[in-house]
């Protein structure tokens, strides 16, 4: 149960100032995800919100209350922690248990919670072992069993489930979101895993360099990048950028491929057309095509990544389902899907096709 | 800097160094760290103990150990000739048991105090306050003072012309002659011994508060959790083997408190601040009595406590100990 | 030639380093052929670090010290490296102290006393005054001057009556007036007799009644040794029994605040013994160059530079010409000094044939030991008399035992 | 520094907006209080260590060093001391004193030197003003060897403590992080020597001096202090604290033990020693006892034995050791203000996940 | 230049064993990448490796050597810590020429390799902070540059990309790739990343409770998992696997749907069929099908995940690409690609099935 707010919030460090003026309001409730290149500020921005840091200027509201310069302590949030901050002379148990105490709950209480965590993080069996002796992602997770036995109003979670295979990933982000169901919770989640981010998110937060770059939902974002930086940062693998210029209302791409670029762009002059790579097909016979030399192709089992070089020397990447007989050296001829092609102006602000 | 030789010589004894790792493997390299060490403590702490072990199996009043005749465990046995134990007078060494009960109920509250005392400023000066360094020299500054000049301070403060009495007079209060009362005397040789050493012990729980990693901070603050909780639960168990050192050195120290009572006290009331260095002080060294065999006894049988009470504390702190062992 | 270096441990009680450095620094102007190096320490080092030395067959060549009986095999004999004329100058003037400082038996010239200490009593003559007390004259008891001195202390308000030094050796010439005996034929030390106790109890009882400051005996233990000095200083105190030692002292830290007199020693039915003392300069036996040593130490005991010396650090002199010579002119300008010293030059003939004993006997240090112990144990209640006198008497007895091993 | 949860456990304000919490006004009461506790009886002090023998044995004592006024009248060759006089007719008057003659004093008034009046004693106050004695200091300094004997000070303090540090952290590094057999007991027989005061074992350590030809000589005062059990114990305690993981991190960068040990542990454990540094100079400066029994020459003294001469058997010269124990006392406190803040870079913790 | 083999590795903590007999020899030059569920002993073994930590039995040999008794040091390996340890009292270039200048190298060689190292992680402006002071992800970064600056005959590397953004991941990878192209060196390299994993292991080592499932190349686990569990392991999402019963060398699905069990399984008996989610596709009219219930869609943008519900009861995710019009509640028409579809045997080993 809370609401957030944040008004031109900046943050410096030492004088440098590493978060410039960032403004956003969560609702109630509300699954956000922040994500962006490593170093933009995500981290920063978590412990702002918890209150761990102070930021330089603007506020910080939570349910509408003004808590800027009010203790981490007395926000009532959870948090996980990228480093986890394990209690490192205290066993699990008692790791999952300190803040609970903190509440004078019942013990019985604490122990349904804990146990209940345990259960859920699989870690049921290790709630003897001290920190020292547990796997990267056994910290991990009693990192965030530390949080979810709370039940705050809040939850900021740094990338909670980087250190866990991809199998404990999928049922753990399935718990956290029936979690953040049942207790309605708002949560921040910062994450790099873009299935992550797509599936749990109501919203994400795109950060770049300290500033938010787009908020949307997940696949808003993936539809409508709103510029050329979002364009390229979601989605795996990268979408395809070729500069192009427009003449007439239609852009050229390498290989003489034409692309509408829309009512909304200037009929002519410099664009850039974004491709994203599973948006084409290995091209039919009298297809329109983009054609290169495979340089890399990465098979992936249920795909396969395919990274060509046109004639004029761009790389671009195809994503090609099932395992295809490609092999380095090949020509390969693909074709766009018309219809998801994304066209940027020149200050790479996207540009509706339709 | 002061340091560029010493690099300098350190990177000049890494490749000799790098070869005998080689050879010796982890427990050579063991054996190189210790023995520096180890030979001086050797020849100047260990030999001397063991002559010092010798010493007490003899009798005389002769200095040198070949002059000296060998008793055997004749000193022991007059140390500890004792009808009840509870009672000094019926011992045969009376003044030695008056002094071991003294220095057991000194110990017991001043070294309390000393941890107490020194733990709470070392807390306060780990916070960021105005002027820290300034405070933190201001609580250190009376280890800077030899014994006997705090024991002569303390004096003219508590004697019967004293400052203090002086501040009470002003203040319209009785004044007190402190250093006559058999109460008010050990409280002073307490609160003075204190006085004196917490600055020592209160760097070294300072150090200790540095070493917790400050995340663990954020994230009891994060658990909401109430600060004497934060105290009790992780800043104690993190300061663990800090806090064992100060245990250790606070307790032996204050078996070994001498010069500054001595000054202070001598020992007075009647033989109410009488401690055990005093009496070992004064039945080898002191020209009345010379009798260095029983002191050397008595020094042992004092080591010997020690030793029990050290290792009955490192034991019992072995696990905040191993907490540290991260 | 490099002149030969005689290294000298010395320590001082006030400025009598100075002056002996002052007179080494004409001795070499005379001798260049010898170095002489004052190495001044703290009387500690004296007590304590020097017998180790000594043991262990090191040390200075030459030392002041105060332990001179126990430590005599030490001492180098200088009769081989006197001249006899010089032989007989050593014995007429300091020969009847030779046998404080040299074994039972030996007729060696070991050193010299710098300095005679006399026990006795200082009196503040204006406090008496201002209380309109007669001072009580020669010849007058222990129970007359604490009686003055309580009136004293009734009509000035001061903390108590008087004070002695917390030692045994100071209250050993009152004990020796009291009729006490601590020696028993064979030398070996007696039980503690009814003299001893008798003023033993009448100092227990005057420091239970006030009259007697208790900081000084009762807030020490064992054999701690405490002065009164202070407090008479203050005028805390009309009477303080200490000893000549202290003139210089109360000279410098009284200054012109009240007048003192020196008294002597109180009497007891026996008589009115205070106790002789002294430190004494003495040659060491493991010296490399007795020649040298003896040189320096004739000419310090010459009769000149003693009188300079003890003219300048306002000592008694041990000197037997100078002492029946007189005439010495003390160097202060506090008109307090010279009658004192006087006194206590008086004093000096008064002390009774037990006083005059103990210096050279060899357990006088067990039974000041025992006795200031136990009195102070008896003084803070911890103990009774009759438990003091059983504890003393076994004090004494563990030392000799001790001794004898 | 960034980090709001140190400020609020260990830091300013806990109450953010100008509130106070109450552990702000315990904190702030404990070291005025401490201050005054602590400092005020060493400023007295070095404020008595100004005063003249016979102010220092002054009952009451004074706070501030003070000096009788003094005037020079004439007809008189000295200056004559100044005190306020309760005059027969009850005035009062500023007057000198000729002479005093037992309870009677003579004075005169300094501006009609011509006539004598009688004063009782009691009836007279000195005039004092504030007046340092400073020849407590100068003499001293003069008397004695004292660049010499601050030479050889210098000389143990810096040397013992270089070998202290060094020594001392390369057991303790030995006894925090390795495993070996005989650990334990090594551990034990340092934490046992811990138990024993120096002065009991005075004598045998003189013996094994002797023995090794160290007598007077200045190193015959460092090597036996330089294995200290206290310091071995207190770095290896403090490097528990240090994470094993680091060290693993420098084998694998292919650093050999030394390495590890001179440029991860050391400079990691750096506020143990610049604890182990403070104490070892305070220590070896103070050093008392010990340099006494291993010099006995004037010209290898250190500034403690040199100035302790003033420590006689029947009067201590207070006045003398109280002025150098303030001056030998300034360059320990520089010592300490330089180090301290070394205690005080924990780096601890970061680095780790 | 590194060959390294592992003879029956056995490890404990505290008489608990958590490797349990591990063989494998790894060919110089090879990539190996371990994966395996968290807490499996990946960590673990490679401490043992590095010669951090020792066997409690078993032999480990380099370059044909036995290293079992070798310190760490002496091996000339590097590593990349899962938890950093980066020296915290060292700024970023310190922490990187530290492992140089323990080797005596000239200090132009340090800079210029410090500097490169600085380039690719694209830390060179962060060279003169302290490891407080960076982002997690530039932590990791520093990490993995101590590792790489050493050029050391082989790298031993523990989740070295968990913490960064997705393009940096790929850009991070990519020079990984082709630092290991380039040196030549041996690589052991832990990662929960399936892409990782696929694209750039010669060999991927699948570890489960301490023993080796499977080894094999990328392409080969993916297509022939030895086992359910490597089947359920490799992939994401996870292959559906449906519990059957063979009847005349054909199970039944839930729905009817029918699969031949291959020649190398029992006629009859329990089997298991497994298919992967990305082999399904909508059932065109008039083939067999697997029906369900839609439960839940995540839409990652490219693809569409779909979570149904068959009417027996059974779970089954199934991959559809794009963003096709699914809701929940939908029934669901899907069909395997009976080519790919696994056979397992009652004691979940793979049964090959032509
Ligand atoms: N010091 C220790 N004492 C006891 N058990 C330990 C210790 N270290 C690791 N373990 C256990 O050994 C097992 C393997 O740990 P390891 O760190 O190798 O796992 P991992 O495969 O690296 O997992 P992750 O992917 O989570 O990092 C785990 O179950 C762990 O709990
Ligand atoms: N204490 C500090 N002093 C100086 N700079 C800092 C400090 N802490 C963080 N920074 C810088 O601020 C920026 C933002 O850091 P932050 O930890 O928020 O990144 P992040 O988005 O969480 O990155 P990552 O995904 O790598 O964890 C980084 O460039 C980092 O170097
Ligand atoms: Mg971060
Ligand atoms: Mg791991």
């Amino acid at each position: 149960m809370a609401t957030l707010s944040l008004k031109d919030i900046r943050k410096s460090f030492a004088g440098i100032e590493v978060i410039h003026g960032v403004d956003l309001s969560v609702k109630d409730g509300e699954l956000v995800v922040f994500v962006g290149p490593s170093g933009c500020g995500k981290s920063t921005l978590l412990r702002l919100i918890a209150g761990l840091d102070r930021p330089t200027s603007g506020t910080i509201e939570l349910d509408g209350r003004d808590v800027t310069g009010v203790n981490a302590a007395d926000r009532g949030l959870a948090m996980v922690f990228q480093s986890y901050a394990l209690y490192p002379h205290m066993t699990v148990r008692q790791n999952l248990s300190f803040g609970l105490e903190n509440t004078r709950m019942p013990k019985a209480e604490i122990a349904r919670r804990v146990d209940e965590a345990g259960r859920m993080l699989e870690i049921g069996e290790l709630m003897n072992r001290r920190p020292t002796q547990l796997s990267g992602g056994q910290r991990q997770r009693v990192a965030i069993g530390r949080a979810i036995v709370r039940e705050p109003s809040a939850f900021l979670l740094d990338e909670p489930l980087s250190n866990l295979d991809a199998e404990l990933r999928v049922t753990m982000r399935a718990e956290l979101a029936q979690l953040h169901e049942r207790l309605a919770t708002t949560m921040i989640y910062v994450t790099h895993d873009q299935v992550e981010a797509m599936t749990l998110a109501d919203r994400i937060v795109v950060l770049r360099g300290g500033r938010i770059e787009q908020v949307d939902t997940p696949l808003g974002l993936y539809n409508q990048p709103a510029n050329l930086f979002v364009a390229g940062f979601i989605g795996a693998p990268n979408m395809n950028l070729f500069p192009a210029t427009a003449r007439d209302g239609q852009a050229e791409l390498p290989g003489g491929l034409r692309i509408d670029t829309g009512p909304g762009a200037a009929r002519d002059g410099k664009v850039t057309i974004g491709i994203r790579p599973q948006h084409m097909h290995l091209a039919e016979a009298g297809e329109q095509t983009l054609e290169g030399r495979v340089e890399l192709v990465e098979r992936l089992g249920a795909e396969t990544v395919v990274h060509a070089v046109t004639a004029e020397g761009t790389t671009f990447v195809t994503v090609l389902a099932g395992q295809p007989e490609v092999a380095m050296g090949d020509t390969l001829h693909v074709t766009p899907d018309r219809g998801q092609v994304h066209v940027f102006d020149a200050d790479g602000q996207r540009v509706a096709r339709d | 800097m002061v340091t560029a030789p010493l690099t300098l010589l350190a990177r000049i004894v890494d490749p000799p160094l790098r070869l005998w790792q080689r050879w010796t493997g982890l427990n050579g390299m063991a054996a190189f760290f210790l023995l520096p060490n180890m030979a001086i403590f050797g020849v100047f702490v260990l030999i001397p103990l063991a002559l010092n072990f010798v010493y007490s199996t003899t009798a005389g009043t002769n200095i040198l150990l070949r002059d000296r005749s060998y008793v055997g465990a004749e000193q022991y046995a007059r140390l500890l000739d004792c009808a009840n134990y509870l009672e000094p007078l019926t011992c045969r060494e009376d003044q030695f048991w008056t002094a071991a009960s003294n220095t057991l109920v000194f110990v017991i509250f001043q070294v309390s105090l000393m941890i107490a005392v020194s733990l709470i400023t070392a807390l306060i000066l780990n916070r960021e306050i105005r002027g820290r360094s300034f405070f933190r020299a201001v609580f250190f500054f009376p280890v800077l003072l030899s014994p006997v000049v705090v024991g002569l301070i303390w004096k003219w403060i508590l004697q019967r012309q004293g400052l203090l009495n002086l501040m009470m007079v002003n203040l319209g209060l009785e004044p007190e002659v402190w250093l006559n009362d058999r109460f008010y005397s050990f409280v002073a040789t307490i609160g003075v011994s204190t006085w004196a050493h917490m600055g020592f012990y209160t760097l070294i729980l300072l150090a200790g508060l540095q070493a917790i990693p400050k995340d663990l901070y954020e994230a009891a603050e994060m658990d909401a959790t109430p600060p004497t909780r934060v105290f009790r639960r992780i800043t104690l168990p993190l300061l663990g083997p800090n806090l064992a050192v100060v245990l250790v050195l606070a307790l032996i120290r204050g078996v070994q408190i001498f010069d500054e009572v001595f000054v202070l006290t001598g020992g007075g009331p009647g033989t109410s601040t009488l401690y055990l260095t005093q009496y070992i002080y004064e039945v080898g060294f002191a020209s009345l009595l010379r009798n260095p065999g029983l002191a050397a006894a008595a020094s042992i049988v004092m080591g010997a406590v020690l030793v029990v009470l050290t290792l009955a504390q490192l034991s019992l702190s072995r696990r905040s100990e191993r907490a540290g062992e991260r | 030639q490099d002149p030969t270096e005689i290294r000298i441990q010395w320590y001082s009680d006030g400025i009598e380093g100075e002056v002996m450095q002052d007179l080494l620094d004409r001795f070499e102007e005379e001798n260049p052929d010898i170095d002489v190096v004052l190495d001044n320490v703290a009387y500690q080092v004296i007590q304590e670090q020097l017998p180790i030395q000594l043991a262990s067959g090191r040390g200075p060549d030459i030392a002041r010290v105060t332990n001179l009986k126990e430590q005599a095999q030490h001492w180098l004999d200088l009769r081989p490296y006197l001249s006899d004329e010089q032989v007989a100058y050593w014995e007429e003037n300091f020969g009847n102290r030779f046998d404080w400082m040299r074994e039972d038996g030996s007729d060696a010239i070991p050193g010299f006393l710098t300095q005679l200490t006399m026990v006795g009593g200082f009196a503040n003559a204006t406090l008496f005054e201002q209380a309109g007390v007669e001072m009580p004259g020669d010849g007058a008891t222990w129970d007359e001057w604490v009686e003055a001195a309580a009136q004293v202390m009734e009509s000035q308000g001061t903390a108590a009556a008087f004070a002695i030094d917390r030692s045994g050796h100071r209250i050993s010439g009152p004990n020796a007036s009291f009729g006490a005996n601590y020696i028993a034929e064979d030398g070996s030390p007696a039980p503690i007799d009814d003299g001893t106790m008798e003023f033993v109890t009448k100092l227990v009882n005057w420091t239970n009644e006030g009259l007697q400051l208790p900081d000084v005996w009762v807030s020490a233990a064992g054999t701690t040794y405490r002065s009164g000095a202070d407090d008479f200083i203050n005028a805390q105190i009309p009477l303080l029994y200490s000893g000549s030692w202290q003139v210089a002292n109360l000279s410098t830290t009284i200054g012109d605040a009240f007048d003192w007199v020196a008294i002597g020693s109180p009497c007891g039915p026996a008589g009115c013994s205070g106790l002789a003392g002294g430190a004494a300069l003495v040659a060491i036996e493991y010296t490399e160059h007795p020649e040298e040593v003896a040189r320096v130490m004739d000419w310090l005991a010459s009769e000149k530079i003693v009188r300079e010396f003890s003219e300048r650090t306002l000592f008694l002199p041990a000197h037997a010409g100078i002492v029946e010579e007189g005439g010495l002119e003390f160097q202060s300008d506090d008109p307090n000094v010279p009658p004192a010293l006087d006194r206590f030059v008086q004093a000096s003939g008064e002390t009774l044939p037990l006083a005059d004993q103990l210096p050279a006997w060899r357990w006088a240090n067990a039974y000041y030991g025992a006795l200031v112990t136990r009195i102070s144990q008896a003084m803070a209640g911890e103990i009774t008399l009759d438990q003091a006198r059983e504890l003393m008497d076994q004090d004494i007895a563990d030392v000799v035992a001790n001794a004898n091993q | 520094m960034s980090n709001m949860t140190i400020r609020q456990f260990v830091g300013q304000r806990r109450g953010h907006g100008g509130r106070w919490h109450w552990t702000d006004i315990a904190t702030w009461i404990w070291l005025i209080g401490g201050t005054i506790l602590m400092f005020g009886p060493a400023l007295w002090l070095v404020m008595s260590s100004f005063k003249s023998p016979a102010q220092l044995a002054e009952f009451p004592p004074t706070l501030l060093p003070y000096a009788q006024e003094t005037v020079m009248v004439e007809g008189y060759d000295d200056p004559l001391p100044l005190y306020t006089a309760r005059l027969e007719d009850g005035t009062t008057a500023e007057l000198a004193e000729i002479r005093r003659i037992g309870t009677n004093s003579q004075m005169v008034d300094p501006a009609d030197p011509g006539t004598r009046i009688d004063v009782n004693i009691a009836d007279r106050t000195p005039i004092r003003s504030i007046g340092f004695a400073t020849g407590n200091y100068v003499e001293p300094l003069v008397a004695n060897d004292f660049p010499r004997f601050l030479w050889n000070s210098v000389f143990v303090t810096v040397m013992a403590t270089l070998i202290t540090l060094l020594t001392n952290s390369m057991a303790a590094f030995a006894l925090s992080k390795y495993r070996f057999r005989g650990r334990d007991a090594v551990m034990l027989l340092i934490v046992a020597t811990l138990m024993v005061p120096l002065s009991v074992i005075l004598v045998p350590l003189y013996s094994v001096v002797n023995f090794t030809g160290l007598l007077n000589s200045l190193w015959g005062v460092i090597l036996p202090t330089v294995a200290t059990p206290t310091g071995v114990f207190l770095l290896r305690q403090y490097m528990l604290t240090i994470p094993d993981e680091l060290l693993e991190a420098a084998r694998m960068d292919h650093a050999s033990e030394w390495q590890i040990y001179w440029r991860i542990v050391l400079p990691l454990a750096a506020p143990a020693l610049a604890v182990l540094a403070i104490f070892s100079v305070v220590w070896r400066w103070n050093d008392f006892l010990w340099p006494l029994i291993v010099l006995s020459r004037r010209e290898l003294y250190t500034l403690q034995v040199g100035l302790n001469s003033y420590a006689g058997e029947l009067n201590v010269q207070w006045h003398y050791i109280l002025a150098m124990t303030v001056v030998t006392m300034i360059p320990v406190v520089l010592v300490f203000v330089f180090l301290q803040r070394f205690i005080t870079t924990g780096i601890a913790g970061a680095g780790i996940k």
